[in-house]
C-alpha cells in the first residue's frame, strides 16, 4: 500500500487541524519554559499551509507539495518552530523528489532526511527537551518496523508510540537548547512544546497514511 | 490589559505604518513581508546592515534604520523571530554590492532564521556575514545553554557597525567591529514589573508589590534571582556588579555607559541609576567616555532598566560620535 | 510604589545629578538653587530663553536644555512649581544682554513664582517677557477657572522660540513666536494608569482595570471624562475630535502632530496613536507638515498619551527644522 | 499691650509647629481637590524659616523679621502658596518696617497689607475657595475689633473666630482660583486646604500675640 500526493495533502490538513485544536494547550506549555508563542506560531503557520494547499494546483508529486509545506512554514511561522518545521518538511521533499508514491521505505528515508535536517539545522541532541526527543525516536521506530518487515501503517503507528513516549520523557529533562535552556534545572518537570506538536505530526501520519485512512490510532 | 492598541493581532502592522508615516524621509516600510529599509536604499558600494527580531522592543530595531546605522531591519510578531524571507527580501533590498552584514541577536529562533536567510541570499550571489551578539552576563554561558541572550549591546553594535560601513569600510571590517563589541560588551536588567504581550493580554510572569526580578530577559524570561524591590542604588549594584566583573572591567578603562528604559520607566528614573552607575564606577577606577542613557531597547510596556557597558577604544568613541540619523537615535546631522 | 530611586526626598537632586553626568557638554547643573544652565550660557547678544515647573515631567524642561532650544531649565520639586530665587538665578545666570524670555505653563503656582521672578529680574535691570502656554483643551476656559493648562505646546513653544532666539531675533519677536505657538496649538491628553508621587507612594486617582481617564492633566488632574477602555483609534477620536473642534483646525491647514507618551506607554503604542492620528487628520483634510512622536512631557509613569496640533506655516516649520542640541531633542548638529 | 519682635518669632515658630502637626492633614486636603501637597509645601518653608531664625541674630525690627519670613517662604516653598503667604509676609514687613512695638492699630495695617498683597498677587476675590476665605474675614475682623476698642489679644481672637467662619464656608464652594478650579463643580463638598492653613496661622497670632502669650484660643 502506498501514499499518493493526495493522501500526504490530507496528513498536512489533518495537522493543521489538530494544530488548531491544541493552539492553547502547546502555548501553555510554552508559557512555562518559553515565551508562550508556540502554539500561535505553529496555528499561524499551519493555516498558511492549508490556505496554500488549497490555492495550488493538486499535483502528482509529493516531493513539490512537501516542499510547499516546508516553504510556507519557513515563511510564516518564525521563532525556532519555523525554520525547524520548515527544514523537516524541506529535507523530506528533497527525498521524496519526483515520486508520486510512497511505500514504508520511503517514508522511513524521507523522516530519516526531515530528523537529520532537523538536528543540523538546530544542532540539539537526544535528551536536550526540544522537538528532536519526539523526532528522532519516530523515524528510528518508523525505519525498525519496516526493516522488520512492518507495512507502512504499521510502521506510522509504531512512529506515534515512539514519539509519544520521546515527548513524555521530555518532562524531567533539564532543557539545553532553544529559549528553555535559560530556565536552566527551573526547566525540569514541563514538558516540551516542540516535543508534543511534533508527537501531534506523527500521530496524523499514522491517522492518514500508510496507504489507507487508518482509524483507531494512538490518542494523546 | 491596558494598552494604547487595537485588535492585538493588528499591533505590529499599525506601529510599522505608524512609523512609516512618521519618518518618511528616512525610512521606508514594507508591509508584506514586513520591513524597514532606508530611504534611500540601496546605497551602492556601501557594506549594508541588516538586523532584526521580533517587535515589542521599539525603538530597536526599526527605529534604528537610516544613515549611520541600520539599511534595513525585519520585525517579527511581538516577541517572535522573523521569517527568512522576511530576512531575504531585505538583504536584496539593501545590498548596494559590498556584502551585508546580519546583526543577529543571540536567541535560537533570530539564530535559525537570519541562518536560512543568509544561505537563501549566498544561493542569489549576495555576500552575507553574520554576527550574533550575545552580551546578557544574567545567563550563564555554557555548552549546556542557547548561550548568552542579545540585548543591549545589540544597539551598540547596530550604530557603531553602521558608523563603520559609512566609512566605506569593507564587510569584514565592518563585522569586526561587531565582533569587537560583542567581545567587549556585557549587559544586565531587571524587571519591576512584567510586560503583557498583546495576544496573551495578561502577564508574562506574576511579581508581588514588593518585588523585582533580577537578571529578566527582553521578552520577560526569567532572570537570576527575585528579590524584594531594593532603592535604585543597590539595584545598580546589583546588574553592574556583575556586568562589570564578567569582562572584567578595570580600573584605567574607558567604558560607553547605558542605561537602558525597557518601556514602561521614565525618564527621570533612569537619570537617578546612571547617576549611581556613574559613581559606581568612578569607584573603581572606571571612567565614562561616553553614555547614553534612554529606552531604546524595550520589552512592551515593562518597568525596569538594563545597563550595558562597553570597553572604549578612541576608535570606537570616534565611531560613536559619527553622525546617525534614524527615527530613534540621531546626531551629528 | 515601585520606582527606581533612593528616597523620596532626594528624587529631584539625584536626576539632576545624572542628567549633569549624563550631559556634561550640554548643560550645567546647580543643586542651589536647582536649575539647568546651557553649557556655554550666557550668549552674549542673544535672547536668552528661561523654562521651569514641577520635576516628574522629564526631559522636560532640563532636558531641552541646550542649543537651539532653553537657555535654562527650573526644576521645582515633583510637580511643585519652583520658586522665585531659582527662576532669577536663572535669569541671571543664562541673561546675554538682549533680554530673558520666561516661558510659563499655565498653573497657578507657576505663575505666580516666575511673576515674582520676573519682577525682581527687573528690578535688577534685566528685560524680562513672560509668555504664558495654556493649550490644554480638556479644561473649559473661563473667567470661572484658572484656565487651560500648559502641556504638549510647551516643548514645541520651546523648540520653536529656541530656534528664533538662536536667528538672533530680538526679544518682543521671540515671545510673538510663542504667542503665536500658544494660540495656534491645542493639546489633550488621556490617562491608563495614574502617576505616583515619589512623596505620596500611591497612586494619585484610582482608575479601574478596565477604565481610562479622557483629558487627564499632567500632574495627574481630573479630566473630562471617566470611560471604558477603548481601542487606539478610538482614543485617538476622543482626544484629537476636541482639539481639532476648539481652534478650528480646517480642511488645508498643515499642521505639526505631536503624540506624546505620559512616561510608562512604549513607543510601539505610540507610533499606533500616531498612525490612526494621521488618518484621523487626513480624512479631515488636514496635511501633517511636521510630526513629534516620543515621550517628552511626562508625568512621572503614567500610562496614556496626549496628542498636540500646532498650526504651521513656512515660517514655523522653518524655526523647527533649525538645529537643536539638547539632551532630549536633537537634529540638525 | 504691644507686640515685639520677639513675639513675633514665638508666633512664626507656633506656626511652624502647627503646620508640622497638621502637615498630613493639609496634604489630604489639597489630595482631595489639587495635587496633595500643601501640607509638604507648608512645612517645607515653615522649617526653613525657623532654621533661619535660628541663624539669624534676634534683632528689633519687626519689619526686618517678617522680611526674613518672607522672603524664606518665597525660596522655599513653591507652588501657588509659597508666592502668597511669601506676599503676606512681606507686604507686612513693609507695613512695619522699623518697628519694633506693634499695638493693635499696628497689626490691623500690617493684615490689611498682608491680605491686600495676597490678593494682588493671586487675584482671587471672596468665595473662590482660597485662602483669601480665610484672611479676608480675618483682618476684617481684627478692624472691627480694634476699632471698636478692642484689645490687640482681643482682636487677635476675633479675627481666629472669623478665619474660622471662612475655612468652613470655602466647603460648599466651587472653587474659581488655583488647581482646584480644573475639578468645576466637583470641587464642591471639600474644605480649602490653604485656607485652612492659613487658619492656623490666625489662631497662632491669638494664641501668641496681642501683648501676651493668651492660652485657651479658639481650637480648631
Ligand atoms: N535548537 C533546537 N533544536 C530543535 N528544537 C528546538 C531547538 N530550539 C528550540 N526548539 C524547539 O522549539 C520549540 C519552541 O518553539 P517556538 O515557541 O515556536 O519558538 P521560540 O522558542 O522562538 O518562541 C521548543 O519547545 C523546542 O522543541
Ligand atoms: N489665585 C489664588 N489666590 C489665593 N490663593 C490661592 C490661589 N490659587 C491657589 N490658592 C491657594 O493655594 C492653595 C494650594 O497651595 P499648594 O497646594 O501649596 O500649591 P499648588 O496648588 O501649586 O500645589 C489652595 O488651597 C488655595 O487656598
Ligand atoms: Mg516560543
Ligand atoms: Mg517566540
Ligand atoms: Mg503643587
Ligand atoms: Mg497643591
Amino acid at each position: 500500500m502506498t501514499d499518493s500526493a493526495a493522501d500526504v495533502a490530507r496528513w498536512a490538513r489533518a495537522f493543521q487541524a489538530e494544530i488548531a485544536e491544541h493552539r492553547d494547550r502547546l502555548t501553555e506549555l510554552d508559557a512555562a519554559i518559553g515565551d508562550a508563542d508556540h502554539g500561535t506560531n505553529m496555528d499561524r503557520g499551519m493555516r498558511a499551509v492549508v490556505a496554500k494547499l488549497d490555492a495550488t494546483p493538486a499535483g502528482d508529486d509529493i516531493g513539490a507539495l512537501l516542499k510547499t509545506v516546508g516553504m510556507t512554514l519557513v515563511s510564516t511561522v518564525g521563532g525556532a518552530s519555523g525554520p525547524l518545521y520548515g527544514t523537516v518538511f524541506l529535507r523530506m521533499a528533497t527525498a521524496t523528489a519526483g515520486r508520486s508514491e510512497l511505500d514504508g521505505d520511503g517514508w522511513a528515508a524521507a523522516l530519516d532526511a526531515g530528523v537529520e535536517g532537523v538536528q543540523a539545522r538546530g544542532k540539539a541532541v537526544l535528551g536536550d527537551k526540544t522537538m528532536v526527543d519526539a523526532l528522532v525516536p519516530a523515524a528510528a521506530a518508523f525505519r525498525h518496523a519496516v526493516e522488520s518487515g512492518a507495512t507502512a501503517g504499521e510502521a506510522w503507528h509504531a512512529a506515534a508510540v515512539a514519539a509519544r513516549a520521546g515527548v513524555k520523557a521530555t518532562v524531567p529533562m533539564v532543557a539545553r537548547k532553544g529559549r528553555a535552556s535559560y530556565l536552566g534545572e527551573r526547566s525540569a518537570g514541563h514538558q516540551d512544546p516542540g516535543a508534543t506538536s511534533s508527537y501531534l505530526l506523527v500521530h496524523c501520519g499514522a491517522e492518514q497514511l500508510g496507504g489507507q485512512a487508518h482509524s483507531g490510532a494512538v490518542r494523546t | 490589559m491596558k494598552k494604547l492598541i487595537n485588535a492585538p493581532e493588528d499591533v505590529v502592522r499599525e506601529e510599522l505604518e505608524g512609523l512609516a508615516l512618521a519618518h518618511a524621509g528616512m525610512v521606508r516600510v514594507s508591509l508584506d513581508p514586513y520591513m524597514v529599509v532606508r530611504a534611500d536604499a540601496p546605497v551602492l558600494g556601501k557594506v549594508a546592515l541588516v538586523s532584526g527580531g521580533g517587535s515589542g522592543h521599539e525603538p530597536m530595531h526599526g527605529g534604528f534604520v537610516g544613515a549611520g546605522m541600520l539599511d534595513a531591519a525585519c520585525p517579527g510578531e511581538v516577541f517572535t523571530s522573523p521569517t527568512p524571507d522576511q530576512i531575504l527580501a531585505a538583504t536584496k533590498a539593501v545590498d548596494g554590492g559590498a556584502g551585508v552584514l546580519h546583526i543577529v541577536k543571540n536567541y535560537t529562533g533570530d539564530i535559525l532564521n537570519f541562518e536560512m536567510a543568509a544561505e537563501l541570499a549566498r544561493e542569489e550571489g549576495i555576500e552575507v556575514e553574520a554576527v550574533v551578539v550575545a552580551d546578557d552576563v544574567a545567563v550563564r554561558d555554557s555548552l549546556y545553554t542557547a548561550g548568552r541572550r542579545g540585548v543591549g549591546a545589540t544597539v551598540l553594535a547596530e550604530k557603531l557597525c553602521g558608523a563603520a560601513a559609512a566609512e566605506g569600510r569593507p564587510l569584514k571590517e565592518v563585522a569586526d567591529v561587531c565582533r569587537h563589541v560583542n567581545d567587549f560588551a556585557r549587559s544586565m536588567g531587571m524587571a519591576l514589573t512584567s510586560c503583557v504581550t498583546p495576544s496573551a493580554g495578561r502577564p508574562t510572569f506574576d511579581l508581588g508589590e514588593d518585588e523585582m526580578e533580577i537578571g529578566i530577559g527582553i521578552h520577560g524570561e526569567p532572570g537570576r534571582e527575585r528579590m524584594k524591590v531594593a532603592p535604585a542604588d543597590d539595584i545598580v549594584a546589583l546588574l553592574a556588579g556583575p556586568v562589570v566583573e564578567d569582562l572584567p572591567f578595570r580600573a584605567g578603562d574607558s567604558v560607553l555607559a547605558f542605561v537602558n528604559g525597557l518601556g514602561g520607566t521614565p525618564l527621570i528614573e533612569l537619570y537617578i541609576v546612571y547617576r549611581e552607575l556613574h559613581r559606581f564606577l568612578a569607584g573603581r577606577g572606571i571612567l565614562v567616555g561616553r553614555n547614553l542613557v534612554g529606552s531604546y531597547i524595550t520589552s512592551l510596556e515593562m518597568a525596569g532598566c538594563s545597563i550595558t557597558l562597553l570597553k572604549l577604544d578612541d576608535e570606537l568613541a570616534r565611531l560613536w560620535d559619527a553622525p546617525v540619523v534614524t527615527p530613534g537615535l540621531r546626531w551629528g546631522a
